[in-house]
């Protein structure tokens, strides 16, 4: 079973190829972001990407030319405010064009619920009256058969990879993540291939109160990425560095300062 | 003691959360306002914010909304989404707060792009985030936003979040739960809509700022109410509060 | 605060009347069997009972003639055999007659979910091929917008109670419950009034690993009934009483052993 | 040792779980017969109960289907909505062991009522508690069921659970996802689909059984395969492992 347990270069390379949807999922905590420099430093180009709130991880993925689409619902420097990559490549195809698909967080969190429970579709009430249906295909009237009243569908979202950070596995590659566990479950479970990046590999999961366990048979791979989640945190682990959200800022401003930055990560 | 305009605008959204509401949080102003009502007159009130927390209890301002302080003293955290399916969709949440980067005459809401061309827009935004169901779910809605011609226009350029629409009827015929903006509580004063139309009018300024002001920092003819109250200034409770809870230094 | 938390005569008085849909849930486990005793003592009438898996404490609110109609998945005395006054009502209308509507637990749990969401219908895969949609009227068939798949839609259960039995409430009356938690939550949210009975009231609810927290403005009311869940059980406080399953075969297909047993609770 | 026709059934249904197989296990024999897998030639069988939990490791056996110890075991406890949401409706379960009150010849199950009129049955059963969606959704489905000709009819009263409906294609055209019951175990034998009209056929007879008594425990002519093979007799390592489980004394 422990060959579940591989290093990160290698389950990147095996998992996400050019051309595939991959989400990097983390409600603000546990975003496996090593994970996402892996991905820049092997040169993936086409990628759909979907996460929820794309923020520095997604900024830095798109600032490198690794994507073709993104389906979001909030991309954004939490706290800080916009994501300087992403609004280049929106509102200047720079350094490729950036095609969109735009829900909101209740339409994205039941696209991964409908993904992960083999539904085609997911229904909610939701985005009625605004402007993004008008602009987003994915996004569609259904009648309840039982009152007739009007609700909102939204496709299924499964990803050919899925990639999440956690706490920690044990050696069969069972993961256990606690704190605000987010979209974590659904999106492994939605994916046709999954990723878990963890800060530790013990040799037993003891339980902890509020920690969701994934069996190991249930994710395709497991990489022991201590830190793996910075600048955001990893409950029990580490804290967020508030600093880099803020400094990220005046590196994401700059074509030049962020193609430095790439230079780094890729060296 | 003395306070800025944007302390004067959370002081006054703090106020409008009483007693045991639910409170939908954002981070930014709104966090900062609910934390303040919190530690002041409603120490009662349940925060509740989108990353899964249910009456976070934080000892001081989280930094994002994903702070792992909410997760450690909250009495539940929930997945995302349980969160907006169980807690939110079915009205159980008392009030949203809402930020905007334009609001228009009805109170309609958009923090998607700035621009007439959603392909080609001047200006991308961050986009929805919680904020069309928030707006659609909660019992009422609290809009929480500077007050100038670039943020208050006559129609937004993009429907992120439903307001009242194009007035009277309009919630009730999308089939949306709460009643929608109650408030919208800026650096210079309050505006509500009116119970007939539904346009968002002048009923309240803020301490040393004049009717005229207000209308000016409008994109549209904004309506003053035949009477305009003035909010109440700071305390100086408030105000202790507030500047240990965002860390500022006591004002010049 | 501490006005949620009542005497078990009173919240059952308070909160259940003749002609009501009633959901005393829990699966195996933290079953609420105490509270239907108090029914049948109340001398309810006329009740929609709802439950995945009507057990013991149905038969005896069937037998005792507190139900008009019955809504399940799956209605036997587990591991023993038949309900013998269930089987009694459907098939003699004995004490009285008892409609059904009946489900699969699939079906049954995502009605709550809908309820519990405000919802008016759920989705899933489901009953197709079976003959349950000849009988039932609350299974209908829907179509995806994006894929055009034939789906099954069930409609939302929203009862008026909702009663469940738990492990600990807190003096403010949020309630807590680990082990298998069923659908507990689901039936709490999805009910217009809810009443959760507790083995233990405590000052302060310490975490536990896989515990759910309901905060308490989501409960209508909560008793403190040690023991409330016999003859199952509550993990960490009692053992599932397993000869009084068995013991209640022979109770139960006697009419006239139940009408002494019967005796014996409204006494 | 001897042994009981129910302990050959146990045992061969045992036999039929192997490696790390997930299964979703009903209480009764299959629970009996999943746990034996698991003590004896599948240590890694992953057991699936229905009330959600998952990867439950009981060291006895599981008195019901909430067993404490099945949720003080598990790799993860979840609730019955995820159970059956996330885990058994996308396919995760690889073989659902499945018992019936009738069964027929295309291996469509019954649970529900016996007799022609559903609205007043001959006899009421349970119903279909878990087993339409395990029957749908499982990669295959084994059925256990004692053989006689009350149980195993040429049509059951009530589908409860779908088999291969009325022949090859019938599965596909309903949309259903696993490949659907690919083995019947009772205390005579095996039945298995045949593979060309998937009507159940006498495949195997357990040590001591003839074709005939199987022939005759059988509602419907049941045909019989060219190579009818027989059951290896249950080892001693089997029954002891079995009735450690069950507690059952030495059989005479």
């Amino acid at each position: 079973m422990s060959g579940r347990i591989v290093p990160l270069a290698d389950a990147v390379a095996e998992l996400v190829h050019d051309g595939d949807t991959v989400a990097l999922e983390g409600f603000t905590h546990l975003i496996p972001v090593a994970a996402g420099h892996e991905i820049i430093r092997q040169g993936r180009r086409g990628l759909t990407l979907v996460r929820m709130t794309p923020d520095i991880v997604y900024d830095q993925l798109i600032g490198a030319g690794c994507a073709a689409k993104l389906v979001f619902s909030w991309a954004g420097n939490p706290g800080v405010g916009s994501l300087h990559r992403f609004r280049d490549a929106v509102q200047h195809a720079w350094p490729a064009p950036l095609e969109i698909e735009e829900h909101s967080h209740a339409g994205m969190a039941n696209r991964y619920v409908a993904g992960a429970s083999g539904l085609p579709f997911a229904v909610l009430r939701g985005y009625l009256g605004t402007d993004l249906p008008a602009h987003t295909a994915t996004i569609a009237p259904i009648t309840c058969p039982f009152t007739g009243e009007t609700l909102t569908a939204v496709p299924a979202l499964n990803p050919d990879v899925g990639i999440v950070h956690a706490q920690r596995a044990d050696r069969a590659g069972n993961v256990q993540f606690w704190g605000i566990t987010g979209v974590h479950k659904e999106v492994v479970l939605a994916s046709a291939r999954s990723l878990v990046t963890v800060e530790e590999v013990v040799d037993e999961l003891t339980p902890v109160p509020g920690a969701v366990v994934l069996p190991g048979w249930a994710v395709t791979r497991v990489a022991h990425v201590p830190g793996g989640a910075h600048p955001s945190y990893a409950m029990g682990y580490s804290d967020r560095d508030n600093d880099y959200y803020q400094a990220w800022d005046a590196i994401s401003r700059d074509r030049g300062a962020f193609t430095e930055w790439l230079a780094g990560v890729t060296a | 003691m003395s306070w800025t305009a944007d302390e004067m605008m959370t002081v006054a959204a703090a106020r409008a959360l009483r007693g045991d509401t639910r409170c939908f949080v954002g981070i930014g102003l709104p966090s900062t306002a609910a934390n303040l009502a919190r530690r002041t007159h409603a120490p009662d009130l349940v925060l509740v914010y989108e990353s899964g927390t249910i009456g976070a209890k934080p000892d001081r301002l989280p930094l994002s909304i994903g702070d792992g302080v909410l997760a450690a003293t909250a009495d539940a955290v929930v997945g995302v989404p349980e969160m907006f399916n169980y807690w939110l969709q079915p009205g159980r949440i008392g009030v949203g707060f809402l930020g905007a980067a334009q609001i228009d005459r009805h109170g309609n809401i958009n923090t998607t792009v700035i621009g007439p061309d959603y392909a080609d827009p001047r200006v991308r935004l961050p986009g929805a985030g919680g904020a069309p169901e928030i707006a659609a779910s909660c019992g009422e809605v609290i809009v929480i936003v500077r007050q100038s011609t670039r943020t208050f226009v006559d129609r937004v350029d993009f429907v992120t979040s439903v307001g009242h629409g194009d007035g009277p009827g309009d919630r009730a015929r999308l089939g949306l739960r709460g009643r929608g903006p109650v408030l919208v509580i800026t650096d210079l004063g309050v505006l509500e809509p009116d119970p007939d139309d539904r346009e968002l009018t002048l009923t309240r300024l803020h301490p040393g700022v004049t009717a005229e002001q207000a209308v000016a920092a409008t994109g549209w003819k904004l309506r003053v109410a035949d009477t305009v109250t003035t909010t109440e200034a700071p305390s100086e409770p408030e105000l202790t509060a507030l500047r240990a809870l965002t860390g500022a230094k006591e004002h010049p």
